[in-house]
């Protein structure tokens, strides 16, 4: 294992630091010392009158989440050890910090760990009157939703719940209208992705799965777990197909719909890559008719430098749609 | 030997240190079926549970309490381990913190200690046993225990841990349906759960810091 | 090899037609179907009154040039194949096409090959009445730079030209100004980079360097070149001090020197691990008593999935401070 | 046989033949003093100066001048190649061709084409004998031409293409100060430069173009 790392244990403050001294215009880290609980807050504090609203979970998918705190998305990020869901002592005053009195919401990847973390860090920011609400993202679709799982796996799909449902806080809906919207977009968006090589956590020294020279590992999640099948490894017309058709049935898109087409890199694959799977998935989609009305390319939920991709597709109505375009001033996200 | 809070104390340790011995192992079963953090995850929560016991010691004069002890470590484990067995550990320390609230453990109370643990981890992961978690190791040994009677509360201990054992090893051929590992689907099979051995491990060092009285 | 291509001989053109898709609103490829030269432009064309700007260069290193395309930065950028020149007959239409009367600047990287294209096509266009000029990016201080060699090679200090020059032909210079601020960007800006694993090109098929478990390359360049030499892996504060060192010495940086930071990464390297780089080369410039005034951290100028960083350092001034603030609206660099 | 225009356009058949089958080769010797692209820089353009040669019949009537095939070579080179060997393949054979501006070549012909594809190399790179590029296979090649004398210009090739030969070879234990692997300083030393490599494989070309007319 070669990393640009001094001590693997020590990767996420030490990253975290250094995410704090780039970008201190946006955004400040507390608790790096170790002596308070580690989150990211925005450098100007919550916005009073707003809805706030905080995510977080394991580390290893930068620039999710902390990239994404800022005018138009996240108030709070809380960082977890690597692929490790945060602790509710790290959760609850996250969720304090963004409370100016209209309540906050939070986002949260559906995996066991953050479900119960976030759980326990609910109940003792509500002990200190704090109203909080919370959204479940799950849209992988390689996983199985049903009652008798842990059901789906919440994956890059996450991006746009944050981005839509900040732009929601920021133009001054209220808690419940804000998750709502939240909640349609976790509703109306599927995500399906593939490794081509594993990644490697710090801390553990080698890879999260053996892949052969000549495989390909589809329907991974983002914390290094093999996939649901392994296929011999093929072109990327053939592989966008595979991630693809089951984002695109599962959602049941009709002719006529308009949808955000976000290919997201794992982190070790070339953005020149990554824009040769976008336009097989775009082609794909508008021979079923589907219009691509918005576009995402880049790698902004990682799994370490994982090399893979990952294909969402996030149907758009009117509404979505301009809170989609309405400004965002973060580290990661910009415009 | 008594189960009190000095055992408590000796529980602690020797489970940091089985955990630490086991940490490679735990993450290498994560690895198969999970995301290779398991080890890591209890070893990270059990460092600090000893350093936290270190400098909380005993109260002076009056006699600590076996609930004392699991109650510190029930907070540190959920303040520190993350993942799903951080909260699921945490509460499983928490309730039988709960039912040991006590200055030793006679075989009742060590029955009523596993079987709180087991309804808190119950409660909190929806779990229900066979679907490859650690409630399949937690399960047989609250069952053993409850079986064992006499009047010896180490020997409860040591047919729980001898059960968690065995249930562990019983995971091998299970599906997940719970937990990362089901994921995976029919591919979880034929590879043993994480937190089912962690659970083995921590049952046996209760089990080794009784032993370790006894021999003083 | 794995990669998420189809034919790899196609590998430019099926990214360019990816990324035209995915930026329809910001950027226009012309060539795609092979009847013309190919090179990118704005959507809306060239700005009437305003002096062009056209870069150019192999291709594996996005989202350089193409993903720099739009206002407050290039006209036309000109991609080659992978880590190949393009050639004179792609260049010469680009400059044309940047041309609204007020003369053109070309940016070249200092390669042989960069550097002799684009001279051809500088006199092709000049045939047509376009005015160019030209500047030589050379920031690379792993290679020595003298009469007798090529000289240093252009490599991530190409952003800071192309963002700078970019804002001040937008705020109206005239070409001779603009030429003398990027020069004045060139003569103040230095880089040194480090791979961790090599890269590997698409039509070649393997790495393009072999690099032992335990061994880094230190003085990279951005085409799979092998390095000046060959260290022992090391941690990120050693590995830091070894580019940022030579960096600010070439560049001779003073107590109370004002810079701009920037820590590039190669394509493979996870952006976590660039934040601890750029922490502990700002440490070291804090040690010398200079100010980070400005920082990017992320992956611009990259060796397809080359694992691995690089580290830059640009002299400010209030203007240079300025132009780089300025506003930026292209698919790669948005403010 | 005569180096006539038939014999330009064989050469640039045996030309791609030869990229092609050295093609890795080539390939290699760049990936270990450059980046790895010469074999597939030439390979891409002298299959394109084959289609363009195939689309570009000898007109009729009239007979075809070697210039004008070698013009030909050159622009679609320049246009299909980039890299350093582009434009420097480009303008060798764009002065070429301006020296063969006629039917056939007689002994100081090709003598004079091969001289003036040197300077333009020279000119364009900037880049004179021992610095390890092509021009250490191009500079002995034209000296050996110079010095064959006799009348047959076949014998003239054989040994500019034999110089060439030896002239890369030796360019394995120089030190690069031009071009890609200048970069490299001292480790550039014990390779052999790819572009005088495949300067070697284009002049051998051309000898067997006449050699093929020969023996038809
Ligand atoms: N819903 C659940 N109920 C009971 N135990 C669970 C549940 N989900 C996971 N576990 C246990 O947690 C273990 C994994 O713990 P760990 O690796 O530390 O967390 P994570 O899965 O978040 O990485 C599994 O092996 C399993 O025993
Ligand atoms: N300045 C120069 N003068 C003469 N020949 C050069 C010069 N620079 C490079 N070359 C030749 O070009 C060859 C490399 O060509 P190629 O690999 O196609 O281009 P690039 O170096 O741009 O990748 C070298 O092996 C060398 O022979
Ligand atoms: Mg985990
Ligand atoms: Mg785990
Ligand atoms: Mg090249
Ligand atoms: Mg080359």
């Amino acid at each position: 294992m070669k990393k640009l790392l001094d001590d693997p244990e020590n990767a996420v403050a030490d990253s975290l630091a250094g995410f704090a001294a780039a970008h201190a215009d946006l955004v400040e880290v507390r608790g790096l010392d170790g002596a308070q609980p580690l989150f990211v807050t925005r450098a100007a504090g919550a916005v009073p009158g707003k809805v706030g609203l905080v995510s977080g979970g394991g580390s290893g998918h930068e620039p999710l989440h902390a990239g994404f705190v800022g005018d138009g998305m996240l108030d709070a990020a809380v960082p977890g050890a690597v692929f490790t869901s945060p602790t509710p002592d790290q959760i609850a005053p996250a969720l304090q910090a963004a409370d100016t009195g209209r309540g906050v919401l939070a986002i949260v990847k559906n995996y066991t760990g953050d479900v119960l973390n976030f759980e326990t860090a609910v109940e003792l920011a509500e002990a200190e009157d704090v109203e909080v609400a919370t959204v479940v993202v799950n849209d992988d679709v390689a996983v199985e939703d049903s009652l008798y799982t842990a059901g789906r796996r919440g994956v890059a799909g996450t991006v746009a719940v944050e981005k839509i449902a900040g732009a929601a806080a920021a133009r001054g809906d209220d808690l419940a209208a804000v998750t709502a919207v939240a909640q349609r977009v976790i509703d109306n968006v599927r995500t399906m992705g593939v490794a081509l090589a594993a990644c490697t956590v710090p801390h553990v020294g080698k890879p999260s799965f053996d892949l052969g020279d000549d495989e390909i590992e589809v329907g991974i999640g983002i914390h290094g777990e093999p996939g649901r099948h392994r296929v011999p490894a093929a072109t990327a017309s053939e592989v966008t197909r595979l991630l693809l058709e089951p984002v695109a049935d599962d959602l049941g898109l009709q002719a006529g719909e308009r949808v955000l087409l976000f290919v997201n890199g794992m982190g070790g694959t070339p953005l020149s890559e990554l824009y040769v799977v976008y336009g097989r998935a775009r082609s794909l989609l508008e021979q079923r008719g589907v219009t691509v009305a918005r576009s995402l390319v880049g790698d902004y939920v990682t799994s370490l430098e994982m090399q893979g991709a990952s294909v969402t597709v996030l149907r758009l109505d009117d509404e979505l749609e301009r809170l989609w375009d309405a400004p965002v001033r973060t580290p990661a996200l910009h415009w | 030997m008594a189960l009190d809070a000095g055992w408590a104390r000796r529980w602690v340790a020797e489970s940091a240190a089985a955990i630490a011995a086991a940490r490679d192992d735990l993450t290498e079963l994560d690895r198969q079926i999970g995301d290779g953090d398991h080890g890591a995850n209890l070893d990270r929560g059990f460092r600090a549970v000893v350093a936290k016991l270190e400098a909380t010691p005993a109260p002076d004069g009056e006699a600590e309490q076996v609930g004392a002890v699991l109650k510190l470590v029930a907070t540190t484990l959920m303040s520190t381990v993350g993942g799903a067995s951080g909260p699921l550990y945490g509460t499983a320390f928490l309730r039988a913190s709960k039912a040991a609230s006590r200055e030793a453990l006679d075989v009742s109370s060590v029955v009523a200690l596993l079987e709180a643990a087991l309804e808190g981890i119950e409660a909190r992961g929806h779990a229900t046993p066979g679907e490859k978690t650690m409630v399949d190791a937690w399960q047989p040994a609250v069952e053993a225990a409850a079986a064992t009677g006499g009047d010896d509360p180490v020997a409860v201990l040591r047919a729980a841990a001898d059960a968690a054992d065995a249930g562990s090893t019983a995971t091998i051929p299970l599906v997940a349906t719970k937990g990362r590992a089901s994921y995976l689907g029919e591919r979880s099979a034929g590879h043993e759960d994480p937190g089912a051995r962690s659970t083995a491990l921590l049952l046996r060092a209760a089990v080794s810091a009784a032993d370790a009285d006894d021999g003083a």
